[in-house]
């Protein structure tokens, strides 16, 4: 469609974004056929992938494989050879597509995937992570350990739950340091949380820009290429240099006054994962209506740091536990969610939530039909509310989807809600600044 | 004599066994009628037709075991077995190294595996949904205005078969439709229907862990169409019993001579489990 | 005076609608035919049917709207919207202090809040499934032997309404027959069967949050028994207008009036129709 | 019925504790102890000994079965969600569970998680608090982080409770709950030995009531119910001897249960109510107690799909549990969308598979109030292990 091909924007970010992750895949090939470097099995969500730097160590992150194959339409083959094994229909289909392609041996790359040399389960909020590799270690007969993170059940964590996450890094280095024969080297390790605290300067950065009208930047469809090298490379030069690159592209986009589209008609904000087996028909929904969304939840899975959160070297140790604890979205609990939300349409000017319900996951989903309660009867924001899911071709169905995106579009045009809105300012604006708020007694 | 009744959601389907040749059983008469309201008179009269077609008398019949939804609704059955249990009992008679058995009734639809020696190794059976079963292709044929006898031989005529994406029988109805004026001939549209259905039900069969081939039974297996496809999506040989429909209700008279004569044999009853009920 | 025209393609029925504005907005015409299976044709002779009725010719119609799941068919419509829009539309429009609207067709069931100016706010459909639709009680008719008209005013009549164990518009028919055998009477049975769908409906509806005054609007709302069992489990009346089944034509014909009125801006759904 | 004890606690009226959603029995210990609170708890484990210390009453939820219609929950969480989610939440919605003062979460499952801050949210003049049970047991640094955990939770109820807990209190609180689940094991004991004379569905009945009622009650019930039993007959019937496992959190319809015994079955074992169960030895009720309640759960658990412990993997734990009770067979009986479940099952069946075990799984809903194709599985899988 004419109209998507306007809204992706193409351009250095893009064939810098390719050669890192076929880095990457080759590193891990690499690890595959020579048993070296290292690799780590880990989860995307409060990674620590900085520890791993310190020991140049590979993260091998299944979820980034699992998304990879939906995208290609390559996920039904190994889900249902999991399904075959005995997963359920209504397991997360991540874990299955991911079992079902290392039994099979399906690589999303062209090389292959390696036996990781430790299977380290951040347990980040979500409690499929215990089980995904729990299995993941068994399937691949590779060490496992549970790096246990209290869920954030305060505001902010408290000093016996960075105490506990700290200790188990401090266990997670004796095993790496026993794994890959080499010396833990604190100097490392310091510059891999400053690399880090660059580029999550820069990403910050790049995520503020999507407050101009018209966005320059597609926090959702966007977001997803540069998730893959926040997440490899976030401690290393090679993610700040790239990092540094996005930023300046994006930062120039915006001072041309460029947009994502050029006559942006709509603004919202994004709940949930996309639908990755359909990923390009999903986002020529919101393109049929120059619909831009301008800030999304799922970018935070990782990290929130659009709030101000930076890895400290200071303190790295701490920094990383900080990270895991507070700093990401899985980790926080669902009211901080909903405050996450609640600033992202105050702050980011939009006219709506999309909330996307992926059957596979419960984290995210689970309680959604609240959160939209909380939007459209007590904030009055005009809320979308549909399901699919992010990884199994089997539960999105495209007609039924596109009605209801129609529907809310339909409704929002018709409540004038893409005229008179004034521009946003380009640095965080105040409480309540979004003249589309209203908050319902 | 021994009569097998299997009451099934569409159809109840009798089958008079003789008990009094030797180890060798032999299917002496068969009788099927729709299933009405009142299932004890309608396996009568499924009873009588059986009687009628083996020429013998009511008083003929020593046990009566039973099988099928309705197999606790009979006040003169001796013994009751699920339809699971029967149809795999039925298939293991008429092929004796049978692997894996699909059973398609009117609501239902049963992957069972069995293990070598021919017993129940696993079984799945849908859900709460119609998706998949024999009421789909008897709405289809209606939608079709065809007549249902003919579903299975016209799908075979396909040229360009055009899937179904709607899994509900009922909402099937207007993709049908929309098939049909979009100018798709019948045969292309039935070949369509029977292929995502084949597609359900290898699922099943895959989720018992189905290996080698398949034996088919119940009423659809009466339809080519849906062998065909099956055979097409699983890359198998099915097999198809004559009289597929009535497979359970030998079954389950298999299984009541089996206890008659256990039961004759020694003075304990063994087995007993959900039939001696309390 | 001027005519605009709004046609409902839904997938049971087809519902057309003329509206007229000199001065004053009213319906002047409307018409409802089986969709079957020439959906095009269909909304030709709705649409011809409901011109005869506004004693127009159909050139005189200067837009049309065409909505329903068969919308996109429509060869001579200038435009589309979803039923979602149309309903809330229509729904407004008779009865302008509603904030939430019940839908149920033919084959999906829906609910939507609507604000105080009629805007849509938010929505839930159900349209995977059949059960709990109109099509479930067609076929609990089609089972008991009686007509749609009859089954609703029948329904009210049981005292003991029956618990049904699914809500598969397949099984239904089984587990009706088997209570009937049980020597259940029609009458509870049917109450059951409306209950049961009144349930359905009602906890999908509370999705969205269900604010007074509740309207009542697609084919379903001519039914009584369905009308009394929602307001039964809602705990509360709800509005039904006699227009109810021709709500979402009413909605898309204001749209096309609206669309007459103003040289409208090229929105993108007008641009696509050309396509 | 078989009455046990009519004046302390016989199964009639387990069962209309069990299936009582006006929570009667918690509404008279509030009459009776004027200003006293009232805490309850989600599956699948809390550490009950520190409410009961606080002077409060534990109160197991363990969701509502087929008594209550869903009409506002399913609205919040909506589909793909386990039936326990909605049906507490409904009962909340309803004004069930105006009684409760406040209620505990655990990790357990995202969906339960997310339940401890909706409800938050919908009533926020209770206490809702979420116990991080750690999941890394073999890190000497989880009991550390776990005693902590508890003596937040402490400080949480004492000022809830208005009162400080001493340690000679909670001390107190583990000697009676350790009496408790030993009165328990003792019954599930006498159940493996004689099947025939208590029905599970019995024995479940008097465990399940346990989650109402103050423990002194529940033990002194226990104790007259043992007795009765130890001294009982009853004639065994020809029925298959299972394990069941997968339902440690939302629970089976009582219905269910009789069925599948009525279908020809012995159940042998269960994780039915499991937290109640939840130490294979007693606590230690010498030296700080808080210690030796988080020690206990790290070292002296029992296994459970909740509950992450590299030292001892849960498959290995389910196998040798089949064989030590001679089970003939392992019913899988998981909550349907229950997912800790679900991902279970596939390490539970490759390994009773590799020790030639025969297994079925039967998935339920707590909401279910019809179990024709649940009967027909089961029968299935009892004629497949009994006719050859
Ligand atoms: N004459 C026929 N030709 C082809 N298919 C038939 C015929 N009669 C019935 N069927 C198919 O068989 C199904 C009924 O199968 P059956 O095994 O008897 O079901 P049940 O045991 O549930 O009553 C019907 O739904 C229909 O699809
Ligand atoms: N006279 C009537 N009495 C009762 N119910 C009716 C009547 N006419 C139509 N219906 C109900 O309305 C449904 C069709 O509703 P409609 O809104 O036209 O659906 P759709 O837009 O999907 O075609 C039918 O399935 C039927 O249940
Ligand atoms: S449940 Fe959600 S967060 Fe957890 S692994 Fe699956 S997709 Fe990821
Ligand atoms: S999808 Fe169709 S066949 Fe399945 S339960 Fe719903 S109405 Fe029945
Ligand atoms: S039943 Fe399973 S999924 Fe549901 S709350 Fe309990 S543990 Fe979680």
């Amino acid at each position: 469609m004419a109209d998507t091909a306007k809204s992706e924007y193409r351009g250095e970010i893009h064939s810098r974004q390719k050669e890192l992750m076929s880095a990457w895949y080759q590193r891990l090939d690499e690890a595959a056929r020579t048993g070296a470097p290292a690799t780590v099995e880990l989860m995307i969500s409060g990674n620590c992938v900085e520890l791993l730097e310190a020991f140049d160590a590979v993260p091998l992150y299944p979820e980034i494989n699992a998304l990879q194959l939906a995208i290609r339409h390559q996920s039904l083959e190994p889900i249902l050879l999991a399904e075959e094994l005995g997963y359920a229909a209504d397991n997360c289909a991540y874990v299955k597509a991911d079992i079902g392609a290392l039994l099979k041996g399906i690589s999303p790359a062209a090389g292959k995937l390696p036996k990781p040399s430790l299977v380290l389960c951040n347990f980040v909020g979500c409690n499929t992570y215990i089980k995904w590799f729990e299995h993941a270690a068994v399937f691949q007969g590779s060490p496992l350990y549970m790096l246990d993170v209290p869920f954030l059940r305060a505001d902010s964590p408290s000093r016996e739950d960075v105490t506990y996450v700290v200790r188990q890094l401090r266990e997670v280095v004796k095993m790496l340091e026993a794994i890959t024969g080499r010396k833990f080297d604190y100097g490392r390790f310091r510059h891999a949380v400053e690399c880090s605290r660059r580029v999550e300067d820069a990403w910050s950065r790049i995520k503020l820009l999507a407050q101009r009208r018209p966005s320059p930047f597609d926090a959702y469809f966007d977001a997803i290429t540069l998730m893959g090298p926040l997440y490899v490379y976030r401690a290393s030069p090679a993610g700040v240099e790239f990092f540094d690159i996005a930023l300046r592209e994006l930062e120039a986009r915006a001072a041309r006054g460029e947009g994502v589209y050029d006559q942006e008609k709509f603004r919202v904000v994004l709940e949930g994962p996309p639908p990755y087996p359909y990923f390009r028909a999903f986002r020529d929904m919101f393109a049929k209506w120059r619909a831009c969304p301008v800030a999304s939840t799922y970018s935070t899975v990782g990290g929130l740091w659009e709030f101000g959160f930076r890895h400290d070297a200071e303190d790295p140790f701490e920094a990383v536990a900080l990270h895991m604890l507070e700093h990401n979205l899985t980790n926080r609990n669902f009211l901080q969610r909903y405050a996450q939300l609640r600033r992202y349409v105050e702050d980011w000017n939009a006219h709506g939530l999309i909330i996307h319900f992926v059957k596979s996951c419960r984290l995210f989903s689970a309680g959604q039909g609240d959160m939209r309660d909380y939007f459209t009867r007590v904030l009055g924001v005009p809320t979308l509310y549909i399901e699919s899911d992010l990884e199994d071709p089997r539960y999105f169905a495209e007609a039924q989807t596109k009605n209801r995106m129609d529907a809310f579009f339909e409704a929002l045009e018709h409540a004038g809600a893409h005229r008179g809105l004034p521009l946003a300012v380009s640095g965080p604006a105040g409480p309540h600044a979004n003249p589309n708020l209203k908050v319902i007694p | 004599m021994i009569a097998g009744i299997d009451i099934g959601s569409g159809f109840i389907k009798t089958v008079i066994l003789d008990d009094a040749a030797g180890r060798d059983a032999a299917v002496l008469g068969r009788g099927q009628v729709r299933t009405g309201v009142d299932l004890e008179k309608a396996a009568r009269q499924a009873l009588a037709l059986a009687l009628d077609e083996a020429a013998l008398p009511a008083s003929a019949i020593a046990y009566v075991a039973t099988t099928g939804f309705g197999r606790y609704s009979l006040g003169f059955r001796d013994i009751q077995i699920t339809e699971i249990t029967s149809g795999a009992r039925g298939v293991r008679f008429l092929y004796p190294g049978a692997d894996a058995i699909l059973d398609i009734g009117g609501q239902s639809t049963r992957a069972i595996s069995l293990n070598p020696a021919g017993k129940v190794a696993h079984f799945k059976t849908n859900d709460k949904c119609a998706a998949g079963s024999g009421s789909f292709i008897v709405r289809a044929a209606k939608y079709l205005q065809i007549p249902l006898e003919q579903a299975g031989d016209l799908a075979l005529q396909a040229l360009k078969p055009q899937p179904i994406s709607s899994i509900c029988a009922v909402l099937a109805e207007s993709e049908i439709i929309n098939h049909v004026s979009a100018g798709t001939s019948v045969e292309d549209i039935l070949c369509g229907i029977y292929e995502s259905l084949a597609d359900r039900s290898s699922l099943l069969l895959k989720r018992v862990g189905m290996r080698r081939d398949l034996v088919f039974i119940g009423g659809v297996a009466r339809q080519q169409g849906m062998v065909r496809a099956l055979e097409q999506r699983l890359g198998v040989r099915v097999d198809v019993p004559p009289h597929a429909e009535f497979v359970c209700a030998l079954g389950a008279a298999l299984l009541g001579l089996q206890r008659r004569r256990a039961a004759a044999g020694a003075s304990m009853s063994l087995g007993g489990s959900c039939i001696a009920a309390e | 005076m001027r005519f605009a025209a709004g046609v409902d393609v839904g997938s049971t029925q087809t519902k057309a609608v003329i509206a007229a504005d000199d001065r004053s907005l009213r319906i002047v015409g409307r018409a409802l035919v089986d969709t079957g299976a020439n959906v095009q044709k269909a909304a030709e002779n709705g649409f011809l049917a409901a011109c005869r009725e506004a004693r127009i010719a159909p050139r005189e119609v200067g837009f049309v709207v065409g909505t329903g799941y068969g919308r996109y068919r429509i060869a001579f419509g200038n435009a589309q919207m979803t039923e979602i829009s149309c309903h809330a539309r229509g729904a407004h429009f008779t009865f302008p202090s509603t904030r939430t609207v019940i839908d149920m067709g033919g084959q999906d069931a829906k609910a939507i809040s609507v604000s105080p100016a009629g805007e849509v706010r938010d929505f839930v459909m159900n349209d995977k499934c059949a059960a709990g639709t109109g099509r479930f009680l067609a076929n609990a008719a089609d089972v008991l032997g009686i007509t749609l008209d009859e089954i609703g005013p029948l329904s009210l009549q049981g005292r003991f309404p029956v618990k049904l164990t699914t809500v598969c518009t397949v099984f239904v028919e089984s587990d009706i027959l088997s209570y009937l055998a049980q020597g259940k009477k029609p009458e509870d049975i049917l109450g059951g069967v409306h209950l049961a769908i009144a349930r359905r409906t009602v906890s999908l509806a509370r999705r969205v949050s269900l604010a007074p005054e509740i309207t009542l609007t697609g084919g379903v709302a001519r039914n009584l028994g369905m009308v009394r069992a929602l307001e039964q489990v809602l705990g509360a009346t709800l509005q039904v207008s006699p227009e109810a089944h021709f709500t979402g034509a009413i909605g898309a014909a204001l749209f096309a009036l609206e669309k007459l009125d103003r040289s409208f801006e090229s929105s993108v759904w007008s641009a696509e129709s050309r396509l | 019925m078989r009455s046990l004890s009519p004046r302390l606690l016989d199964i009639p009226r387990c069962v209309e504790l069990i299936q009582d959603l006006n929570f009667a029995e918690v509404a008279r210990w509030k009459a009776e102890h004027p200003g006293g609170k009232a805490i309850a708890y989600f599956p699948v484990y809390a550490p009950v000994e520190i409410i009961h210390a606080c002077g409060m009453l534990p109160v197991g939820l363990n969701g509502a079965g087929d008594r209550l219609d869903i009409q506002h929950a399913d609205a919040r969480f909506g589909s793909f969600i386990c039936s326990i989610i909605k049906t507490t939440l409904e009962m909340a919605i309803t004004g069930r569970l105006d009684w409760m003062d406040g209620m505990f979460f655990s990790t357990i499952c995202d969906s339960a998680r997310n339940l401890c801050f909706v409800s938050k949210r919908n009533f926020p003049e209770k206490y809702w608090d979420f116990i991080h049970l750690p999941q890394n047991a073999g890190s000497p640094a989880a009991v550390d982080f776990l005693e902590q955990e508890y003596r937040r939770i402490l400080l949480q109820l004492e000022s809830l409770a208005g009162r400080k807990a001493d340690d000679d209190a909670l001390r107190g609180a583990i000697r009676l709950y350790n009496h408790n689940r030993e009165l328990l094991r003792d019954l599930y004991a006498l159940r493996e030995r004689h099947p025939e004379r208590l029905r599970t569905w019995e024995l479940y009945s008097l465990l399940r009531a346990g989650c109402f009622l103050p423990v002194e009650t529940h033990n002194a019930g226990l104790e007259a119910a043992l007795a009765e039993l130890r001294a009982g007959a009853a004639k065994p019937r020809d029925s298959i001897r299972i394990l069941i496992e997968g339902s440690f959190c939302e629970q089976p319809p009582l219905d269910l249960i009789r069925l599948i015994e009525e279908a020809g079955c012995y159940i042998v074992d269960d994780d039915f109510i499991l937290g109640r169960r939840w130490f294979t030895q007693d606590v230690p009720s010498e030296g700080d107690p808080i210690r030796a309640l988080a020690e206990s759960y790290l070292n002296r658990s029992v296994y459970s799909s909740v509950r992450h412990d590299p030292r001892h993997p849960r498959p290995r734990a389910l196998v040798e549990k089949a064989r030590s009770r001679r089970a003939d067979a392992v019913l899988f009986l998981i909550a349907k969308f229950c997912e800790p479940a679900y991902f279970d099952y596939v390490l539970f069946k490759q390994a009773v598979e590799a020790a030639g075990i025969p297994h079925l799984l039967l998935e339920f809903e707590e909401k279910a109030f019809t179990f024709e194709r649940s009967r027909t599985e089961v029968e299935t899988f009892v004629e497949s292990l009994l006719f050859d």
